[in-house]
């Protein structure tokens, strides 16, 4: 993680100009990306539709998922357009199925 | 108060002793468990999946919910991850109180809501294939 | 199917065993326990008197009704007689059932309708005397 | 139970003119009644109620009692107006608590 450091502030006193946060995959979306999680470096400001649109440019069916996924931010349900913030874990979700 | 995630079978005498209070006068249990077929096609073993953390933290506030709504003083609740052979007990609920109404609705809300929002994912093993289960009705809402 | 009278302590864990059969998915138990009061006066134990004969051709009747009407393969409803200690189930049953729902519904049908036509009696033993339970509402219609 | 036997009737092809009737009594009744089962004897043609009627001379709270009470005979619910038969077993059931 020590790569995601963000990239020096004009302005140490304002919130950074990038944000890192982690990403977890599970089910049939840890299969489509091939991976459990990854951090992701996103301009500060980001919402979870915005780090949707960033991953998609390596896996394009992500965008195709995503209808049917919903999102935590923190272990907290949230809808697409909450906004990220630096040190976030975000989850995305496929239907569940426990029980 | 029980509330766990687990790879080990679920112990079901544990989880009714736990609810056995001697102001309970009724029990209701649920458990479901692994059928042999899904809509017919024969399945072979189960898979489950959490997000361990938030699915644990969820399972505790749908119990809470209940023990609030319906005015209960013991509940258990315990889920199974990892693989799950024909007729093992994916998750078992078990609700006392003091008149059976109460039991046997706030054990239904357990395993219904359960179902709609809890992290947890189901992956269904056939001979030739496996899939993710993905119930079209099942988005969790935003809360 | 069990359907059974007994004076020793009933044995969950075989009664949910008879209901799991490979094509179910969901099993619903109902534990009767003996609450240590009655309406907030404090119970020493109870004692269950049955017409046995008749109360296990009832028990059958209603198990048949409740099987056929869900659809159900399995199911086991146990009830004990005699002396009864805090925490004792006085009834068990099981349903299981391809799904829930009618594990849920069949298994609520069977607990309440056993309550209004099995002739079983509860006597409540206090510290300073004893009286039969005789609810109002509970007379079994004419069937 | 040898001495239930009913007396020889005028015309053997026909019902007997006297029944034997086989009565049990649970739970609050049978502390009320002070025993557990009797056997009754009835003109041909008795009903459940006609039995009640017998049995309040001995015991005049059953008839406070029987508002409250089913009846089965041969293990099956019936109304207080149902016929008995000779050997029938008839069971005054007091309001059921079981479960």
């Amino acid at each position: 993680m020590a790569e995601t450091k963000p990239p020096p502030s004009a302005s140490p006193a304002e919130a950074p100009a990038a944000i890192s946060v982690r990403v977890l995959f599970f089910a049939s979306l840890a299969d489509l990306m091939g991976e459990r999680r990854r951090n992701l470096n996103l301009p500060a400001g980001s919402t979870i539709a915005d780090a949707l649109r960033d991953m998609a440019t390596d896996v394009p069916d992500l965008a195709v998922r995503a209808p049917h996924v919903s999102f935590a931010v923190n272990e907290a349900f949230v809808t697409a357009d909450a906004p990220l913030s630096d040190g976030d874990e975000l989850a995305l979700i496929p239907p569940v199925s426990g029980g | 108060m029980i509330v766990e995630l687990t790879s080990d079978p679920i112990d079901v005498p544990r989880l009714i002793e736990h609810v056995n209070q001697p102001s309970n006068g009724g029990i209701c249990t649920f458990l479901g468990v692994v059928r042999d077929n899904a809509e017919g096609r024969p399945v072979v073993k189960l898979g489950y999946e959490a997000y361990e953390s938030m699915a644990v933290a969820q399972m505790r506030t749908i119990v809470e919910e209940a023990m609030q709504r319906w005015d209960l003083d013991a509940v258990a609740l315990s889920h199974r991850t990892g693989e799950l052979q024909i007729g093992e007990a994916s998750v078992a609920i078990a609700v006392g109180a003091p008149h059976r109404a109460e039991a046997f609705e706030a054990c239904r809300y357990i395993i219904d809501t359960l179902k709609t929002r809890v992290p947890i994912w189901k992956k269904e093993f056939f001979q030739d294939g496996a899939v993710w289960v993905e119930p079209v009705s099942s988005q969790p809402s935003t809360q």
